[in-house]
């Protein structure tokens, strides 16, 4: 096979050295990969595992304090790293272009899409004025945005995340390039959204017949797209090959690791006798939000939670799953006081806690404890671990020694080192600072935890270690989980019920088997539908 | 259904403007009703009695003479007295009666007011526009030579007082130079017309603006330069860059008007400052102002003339806010659909 | 990288440093190496500098020695700048803390307070304080304290409230610890960064408002500060320069270097920021 | 009309001054009509009715506009200006004064005696302190027998009478426009209406006033410059650059500071002089309070006078600008007595006094309050307090702005602070009131705001006012001088100079005592 004529991009042994003082000396080490015309190369790995820097240094977009030491990268035939900054310009936009994970921040908010559209034309004398002006509406109406005619003069801000990704996609079309790189650019979507957009791009792909490179952390969303498939871990390559047979037969010991910690539904796993007694009942839970309005304008009303009503027995875990804006969040930070309530019930074994004066409330706090979402900010970074993990007994009349006491088991408990108890959070990683939060909840031998997206943010390898903990402190402490996600895959493989929420209302509730198997309401359907990857089953694979 | 996207002539927003002009107003009227009271408060409640003083500049005064004073001025009422007194007063356009010049405070601060409000307006654009075009050209020309110039001059000028500067101006370039007139505000006397007035008044003009603004400058200068980085380190620019735009137009089309907006903000929170500047620059200069009278009347206890100038003041802050806020809907589309 | 190694990355913050140490350490010692008081007439009158190598600064109208006058006046703009900005961190710190962890109602009030004390120029305002309540160093500083703290107060507020929606906080709440601990113990400690960056420009702030105070005539008569010294020369500047030379350009140089440690405190505390400098 | 010679005053040669003397005698040939005066009011005056505000800028600006009976010379010879005759009876009681024919008010009415009347029966009585002191105590009628003709009766003699027609004392106001208003509020306090030689034609406030030429005015031919300007310039550096600059051409004593003085009197075609302030002859004085301890002790004043280097002050903080005054008199008026307690400079003789009178200084904590009006006299209370403190006081400055002075001064809230006096060319006017027991009042900072008290000295003052003849009254001063020096009822400090500086195309500029605020009608300048 000749490599020179098929191949689009070939990375040759590229490395680029981070600055002093950082953990590794590399950002990334001596990687070699290339990408062909007309297929999609998905590069996947976890933070850090410099599969972004690659693709930043394909387009000369690296910081300036990284440069790279060695290796080439060889686009059609010519050396992008000896190129000067003029004519890497004249390549970027024209014959590569680039998507990113933020489609907000990435448009330029003072300018109407239709004009950033067209400035790729512009900035490479593409057409005169009308020409471009067609073009843009051309491509506009490609990537299925509505009523291109008015939209191109709409700002950024006025466009969902879906639509103003589509202008980012719009933007790099503008002049057929003939790569394609998406820096993960369906991660901050949500799954309805993900899937469209991936459709989008498979849709593209094929009509254009560009070379796609594809930026993932996700293996749902390579088994759904890839042709091949690129495997990183800080910094090196630990795998590639043909997307089958990386998915279902890994080789490396890491992707096989990635791929056994993917979340699915365990099958068979229903747990139908959980728990004992009714812990907590909502009753026609309400919640709107208004913003604006004045004497000559309507305020915006948002019924974030609507006649909600459900409940929920020790030692149960209950699954909330919604897209960003259904109203779950709203409705966890409802069960914990941490917003006012409009209407309804909130019985906590039995007793009304909604009419309760924060006052009034702050004594029972202790039974019901949360696990947040961010492992990042959920930890005051100028306390030390010992002094976030006793502030809630002391708050609650428990002596001092005997809080420290109880936190250093704590920490044994949720596989922290007690060495952990006098350092900082900045020391510990996302999924031990994760740790130190559930750490935190237990402290005040809670009943109830609401864990908001606690496993959202981290890494996929972590995030099955954190569900087993929480599996596994439950069945300890005859905990009630309520579980608040945007991932049904999550939701499927940990929790008894499933409740759907759309809009602030619950849609459907049952046991993952019939949320999965039998969906009643649409919108369950399509949220299904929606799950990246859903065709692979990665227990089936060679792991 | 949900419209397919938040059109700008779908919704409510020219009612949303209304509503924000309407919420602004009130808003507006609630401080500067809040400074008056505060001032007023805080001048009644001083130590000084502005009876005492009339009479002992009157070169005598007994008892008798005192209490004729304080009856003539409402002196001798209740403080909430006085208080509601002159918010009435105020609330019909009457801002009293100076207690030195024996004039109405209103006639006396329209008189003085133009003065300063030129003296602050353009000491407010001198030092805006060339604090931005300075700070832009540091920001582009980042760690060059032209940088470290700009930056340390700005960097001088942030740190030298006020006072000092207008000395040393009227030295160099009155004195020794003999390029500018030290002070006035025109040739007295000269009874130019039109455009000769026009121009007499500019080149009058020169020293206290460029003393005045030097310090808003350096501020501004600073303030560019730190925004133009900040917005090109944003993701947008990296968009940009991605679609091949050289670097030239994207500092133009891409980064300015996102990072001078800000500066635009804070600057026009910041005018009210320049009037407080301009006590200092108005003495120096004999600029016929307001913040010289201010001065005046508050070394005479001219009560009434102060609590007017304030009143003015407040009101022309806020009047300007007001207007850079409306600027500000205009000019960044976001704002509009905040509300 | 530790604070103090990213600070002293910041070659213009330890030239600062460097001369705000020197100038504190001549306010120190300012009785040691001039135990006449600065007010005394120790030489002739107007001598220019070198003139008589007892006085390199030169003597003013009084025979006063200009380098006592300035030793002593580091110790009144230091104290002056010092003391006015703790006092508006404390009113500033306490408003904006209360009105962005409550919001509401109690927002409102208090940043319209901020507001009426934000309209009217600051300096406006000092000199008016400063007048009606005779000028004593302890008007002074409190004056300036009372027209410096709305921006901290802006600050402060905008901080606990981006803080008080963080997750920390909330959890702080869910456990049950009280608002006002919860202000104290979770939220003011993360928000001293910006804090100590923003007092330490407000220092520099308040030597210049001082010394525009004192050059209006409105300063403390019996501390010998820069802007007196200033105010006193400016009538003869002409005739004698370096009577109002050099504590001018005192003032310059110490508000120089107290702004450049800002700067550098400010790149030190905001890691994020690094690399952006050359 | 008489021609008056200037009188030089020797003073100037204290600091190097060429006093213009006789050199213009022949250079002043004939007078050319037009041209425009351009001078500084600082401070801005608050208002131009003479006979509502003494205050310095306003006789300086007023008295262009407003005019009094009489004026007088730079040896205080009494002089016509309103009045073109007077007469004197024997026995001191009875005052007739013969009026100018033809003089018209700005609005054109007819100036009359009625107009006289008004001013000094009405008006002044109830506006002007010092004539209200006059008129009531020493006054019984004042009345309009024959047009053009005033008489004023007198209750008993009172011998400086003739003193008290002098602009700042005695303006005539039109009673046309007064009679039965509210005068400090009457609208026409804004639009002044006068006979002098000039009219108001515009204030713009901060800027300038414009006065322009009154082409009724009652001397034929006069005046002879068609404008005036007033300019107002807040700042003393600037006036001085202003001078410079050639944008004003006179300076009155105060405009700049002294320093400037000397600078600016250097300059090419520029002349000064220190006459046209007899009538005036301001003293300077420090005013000890002596309700208070310490100060309540005299020998605790009289080491306070022996720390204080005059000469020093004169020539250091006031830049030679005056001499050292040794008595409440000043030098330059009637009745000043040279047989007086003297005070050198002698530290060690005032700490003798201290130990004398057992006063412990270390105890005591001076407040010094300086008064506030210029730079010079923050240096003057600085050199006070730092010559006090050696005697082993503690001495505390405080600051004070005009207002707060003037306040604290009235309500005697103080303990040492500064002040000076203006003569008004006769001890009963300007001298007096600063020690009779009678007026220690509050309520006016030009009282005998130091409460001091001496029945002897009050006896003294009035046989003085009351004498019939100069003997008399020159007796009477002289030992209420050496009584007051003796107990130091004030400490005075030194006779002020000040200094008009002015181009040398203006010609004429100071004719009489009052200098500057004296009708500027017969002040023109030479091409």
């Amino acid at each position: 096979m000749d490599k020179e004529t098929t191949s689009l991009l070939r990375v040759e042994s590229l490395s680029i050295p981070l600055p002093a003082g950082l953990d590794r000396t590399y950002a990334v080490e001596n990687i070699s990969y290339e990408l062909n015309a007309g297929e999609i190369l998905c590069v996947v790995g976890e933070s850090g595992s410099g599969k972004s820097m690659t693709a930043n240094a394909i387009m000369g977009l690296l910081p300036s304090y990284l440069k790279p030491s060695g290796g080439r990268i060889v686009f059609r035939g010519r050396d992008l790293l000896a190129m000067s900054e003029p004519e890497l310009e004249r390549e970027r936009g024209r014959s590569v272009a680039m998507i990113f994970q933020e489609p907000l921040s990435a448009l330029n908010p003072l300018m109407k899409v239709g004009e950033q559209v067209a400035e790729v034309m512009l900035v490479h004398g593409e057409g005169d004025a009308a020409a471009r002006e067609r073009r843009v509406l051309e491509l506009l109406d490609f990537v299925g945005l509505p009523d291109p005619a008015s939209l191109r003069h709409a700002y950024p801000f006025r466009l969902s995340g879906g639509q103003r990704q589509r202008v980012m996609i719009a933007m790099a079309l503008a002049l057929e390039p003939a790569m394609l790189i998406a820096d993960e650019p369906t991660t901050a979507l949500d799954v309805t959204t993900q899937a469209q957009i991936l459709e989008l791009i498979r849709r593209i792909q094929a009509a254009k017949g560009m070379g796609v490179m594809f930026i993932t952390h996700d293996f749902g969303v390579v088994a759904d797209i890839a042709d091949r498939v690129v495997v990183m871990e800080r910094g090196l390559v630990v795998e590639q090959g043909m997307a089958a047979d990386v998915l279902n037969r890994p080789q490396h010991p890491y992707t096989r690791r990635l791929i056994a910690a993917v979340p699915h539904r365990e099958d068979g796993a229903d747990r139908t006798d959980a728990g004992g007694e009714t812990l907590l009942e909502v009753k026609q839970l309400s919640k709107t939000y208004r913003s604006g309005g004045g004497l000559f304008s309507k305020a915006r009303v948002v019924k974030a939670v609507d006649d909600v009503s459900f409940s929920l027995r020790r030692g149960e875990t209950l699954g909330v799953v919604g897209e960003s804006g259904s109203g779950k969040s709203t409705l966890g930070r409802c069960l914990l006081k941490l917003t006012d309530v409009d209407g309804g019930e909130i019985r906590f074994r039995g007793r009304d806690i909604v009419p309760l004066s924060p006052g009034a409330f702050r004594p029972m706090r202790r039974h019901v404890q949360m696990i947040f979402q961010d492992p990042f900010s959920s930890l005051n970074p100028r306390q030390t671990i010992g002094r976030i993990l006793t502030d809630g007994p002391v708050a609650n009349g428990v002596p001092l020694a005997e809080a420290q006491a109880r936190a250093r088991e704590l920490l044994g408990l949720v596989g922290l080192e007690p060495s952990a108890f006098d350092r900082y959070p900045h020391e510990f990683s996302g999924g031990q600072r994760q740790r130190v939060g559930i750490a935190r909840a237990l402290a005040l031998d809670p009943e109830l935890l609401v864990a908001d997206e606690s496993v959202s943010a981290l890494d996929v390898s972590v995030q099955a270690q954190v569900l087993e903990l929480l599996q596994d402190l439950q069945r300890k402490l005859d905990l009630a989980i309520i579980f608040i996600t945007h991932d049904l895959r999550v939701a499927a493989q940990i929790c008894d019920r499933v409740a759907v929420m759309h809009r602030g209302a619950i849609v459907e509730c049952g046991p993952p088997a019939q949320i999965f198997d039998a969906p009643r309401h649409a919108y369950t359907r399509q949220l299904i539908a929606a799950i990246p990857g859903l065709a692979w089953n990665p227990r089936q694979a060679v792991v | 259904m949900r419209p397919p996207f938040r059109s700008a002539t779908a919704g409510n927003e020219p009612l949303k403007t209304l509503d924000f002009l309407f919420q602004r107003l009130i808003k507006a009227a609630f401080v500067v009703l809040g400074v008056v009271i505060l001032n007023f408060l805080l001048i009644h409640l001083a130590p000084g009695d502005p009876a005492a003083v009339m009479a002992g500049e009157a070169g005598a005064g007994d008892e008798k003479f005192i209490a004729q004073l304080r009856a003539q001025f409402g002196l001798d009422q209740p403080l909430w007295w006085q208080l509601v007194t002159y918010l009435g007063n105020v609330l019909t356009g009457d801002l009293g009666f100076s207690y030195r010049n024996n004039v109405p405070v209103a006639e006396l601060i329209m008189e003085r007011l133009p003065a300063t409000l030129l003296l602050t307006a353009s000491a407010f654009l001198f030092s805006l526009l060339l604090g931005v075009v300075l700070g832009v050209l540091a920001a582009y020309k980042r760690g060059t030579l032209a940088d470290s110039l700009i930056m340390t001059g700005a960097l001088i000028f942030y740190a030298t007082p006020l006072f000092w500067v207008a000395l040393m101006a009227v030295l160099v370039f009155s004195i020794h130079l003999d390029w500018l007139p030290p002070f006035d505000m025109e040739s007295i006397g000269a009874d130019y017309t039109g455009w000769a007035r026009f121009a007499d008044i500019a080149y009058h003009l020169i020293l206290p603006t460029v003393t005045l603004g030097l310090f808003f400058t350096a501020l501004y200068t600073r303030l560019t330069r730190a925004s133009m980085l900040e917005v090109m380190s944003l993701d947008f620019v990296k968009t940009a860059r991605a679609k091949g735009v050289p670097k030239a137009r994207i500092i133009r089309r891409h980064v300015l008007r996102n990072a001078v907006l800000p500066v635009f903000t804070f600057a026009s929170i910041q005018a009210g400052q320049l009037v407080g500047g301009a006590v200092l620059t108005e003495t120096v200069f004999a600029w016929p102002g307001i913040g010289r009278l201010m001065f005046d009347a508050l070394l005479q206890r001219d009560y009434p003339v102060l609590l007017g100038v304030f009143l003015v003041t407040a009101a022309v802050v806020v009047t300007v806010n007001l207007v850079a806020d409306l600027l500000y809907r205009i000019v960044d589309p976001r704002i509009e659909a905040a509300g | 990288m530790t604070f103090f190694r990213r600070y002293a990355q910041h070659y213009g913050a330890l030239v600062g440093l460097a001369i705000l140490g020197m100038v504190l350490l001549l306010a120190l010692l300012a009785p040691l190496i001039y135990p006449v008081s600065p007010w005394q007439g120790v030489g002739e009158p107007l001598l220019g500098p070198f003139e008589d190598p007892a006085f390199p600064l030169g003597t003013d109208m009084l025979g006063r020695d200009i380098a006592a006058g300035l030793a002593y006046g580091a110790r009144v703009s230091l104290l002056i700048g010092v003391v006015s900005t703790a006092v508006a961190v404390v009113i500033g710190v306490s408003i904006g803390a209360l009105a962005g962890f409550y919001g509401g109602r109690i927002d409102d009030l208090l940043m319209r307070f901020t507001e009426f004390f934000q309209t009217i120029p600051a300096f406006a305002m000092a000199i008016v304080l400063v007048a009606i309540f005779n000028p004593t160093i302890t008007s002074i500083t409190l004056a300036i304290a009372i027209v410096s703290w709305p921006p901290v107060a802006r600050l402060v507020r905008g901080e606990f409230m981006s803080l008080r929606s963080r997750e920390f906080v909330q959890a702080a709440v869910v456990v049950g610890q009280s608002g006002p601990r919860i202000m104290l113990t979770q939220i003011l400690p993360n928000t001293l960064s910006p804090i100590i960056v923003t007092a330490s420009l407000m220092v520099a702030t308040a030597i210049l408002t001082e010394s525009s105070l004192s050059f209006l005539g409105l300063g403390d008569r019996n501390m010998m500060s820069w802007g007196f010294m200033i105010g006193a020369a400016r009538t003869m500047l002409r005739e004698a320069w370096w009577m109002s030379v050099f504590p001018g350009v005192a003032i310059l140089v110490t508000v120089l270097a107290i702004n450049l440690i800002g700067e550098g405190l400010n790149d030190a505390m905001n890691p994020h920021l690094r690399g952006r400098k050359g | 009309m008489k021609k008056i010679s200037r009188l030089a005053l020797g003073l100037a040669g204290l600091v190097g001054l060429a006093a213009i003397t006789g050199v213009q005698a022949e250079e002043a040939k004939t007078p050319v009509a037009g041209g425009t005066l351009n001078m500084i009011a600082q401070p801005e005056p608050p208002i131009l009715m003479v006979g509502l505000n003494t205050q310095g800028p306003t006789l300086y600006v007023g008295g262009q506009i407003y005019q009094s009976l009489l004026t007088y010379g730079t040896g205080l010879e009494v002089l016509p200006s309103l009045a073109k005759a007077w007469d004197v009876s024997e026995d001191g009681l009875t005052y007739t004064f013969t009026l100018q024919d033809n003089v018209k008010w700005h609005d054109g009415q007819p100036f009359t005696a009625e107009d006289v009347v008004f001013t000094a029966d009405k008006f002044l009585r109830e506006a002007h302190p010092r004539w209200r002191y006059i008129a009531n105590t020493y006054v019984e009628s004042i009345a309009s027998p024959a047009p053009g003709k005033v008489v004023f009766q007198l209750k008993k003699p009172f011998s400086a009478f003739l003193y008290a027609f002098e602009l700042s004392s005695f303006p005539v106001v039109p009673k046309h426009i007064y009679e039965g208003t509210d005068y400090r509020t009457n609208p026409a306090n804004q639009t002044p209406i006068g006979t002098g030689p000039f009219k108001l034609e515009e204030w713009k406030r901060g800027s300038y006033i414009h006065l322009v030429k009154n082409e009724d005015y009652w001397k034929p031919g006069q005046p002879y410059l068609d404008e005036l300007y007033f300019r107002i310039i807040p700042d003393a550096a600037s006036r001085a650059v202003a001078f410079e600059k050639g944008a004003v051409d006179v300076l009155r004593g105060g405009d700049v500071e002294g320093f400037a003085v000397r600078r600016l009197a250097k300059l090419d075609g520029v002349e000064t002089t220190t006459a046209g302030w007899e009538m005036y002859s301001p003293v300077v004085f420090l005013q000890m309070n002596t309700r208070k301890a310490p100060l309540d002790e005299k020998r605790v004043r009289q080491a306070v006078m022996h720390a204080l280097d005059r000469e020093f002050i004169v020539k250091n903080v006031f830049f030679g600008l005056g001499k050292p005054a040794t008595s409440p008199v000043a030098s330059t008026t009637r009745f000043h007595s040279q047989d007086v307690a003297a005070y050198p400079f002698d530290m060690a003789k005032a700490k003798a006094l201290l130990d004398e009178a057992g006063v412990k200084p270390a105890e005591h904590t001076v407040r010094l309050m300086p008064i506030p009006y210029g730079s010079q006299w923050d240096r003057l209370a600085e050199y006070v307090k730092q010559q006090v403190e050696q005697l082993g006081f503690k001495v505390s400055i405080q600051g004070v702005d005009p207002g707060g002075w003037s306040q604290a001064l009235s309500e005697w809230d103080f303990d040492m602070t500064f002040n000076f006096t203006y003569q008004y060319g006769d001890p009963a006017l300007g001298v007096a009131r600063h020690y009779l027991s009678a007026n220690i009042i509050k309520g006016t900072p030009f009282g005998n705001n130091q409460g001091y008290s001496n029945p002897k000295v009050d006896e003294l003052l009035l046989a003085g006012a009351s004498a019939v003849s100069a003997e008399d009254a020159a007796k009477a001063y002289a030992e209420a001088q050496k009584i007051l020096t003796e107990e130091v009822a004030l400490g005075w400090l030194y006779e002020m100079h000040n200094v008009t500086i002015s181009r040398e195309k203006v010609r004429n500029l100071v004719t009489t005592g009052i200098g500057l605020n004296e009708a500027m009608d017969e002040v023109w300048l030479a091409q």
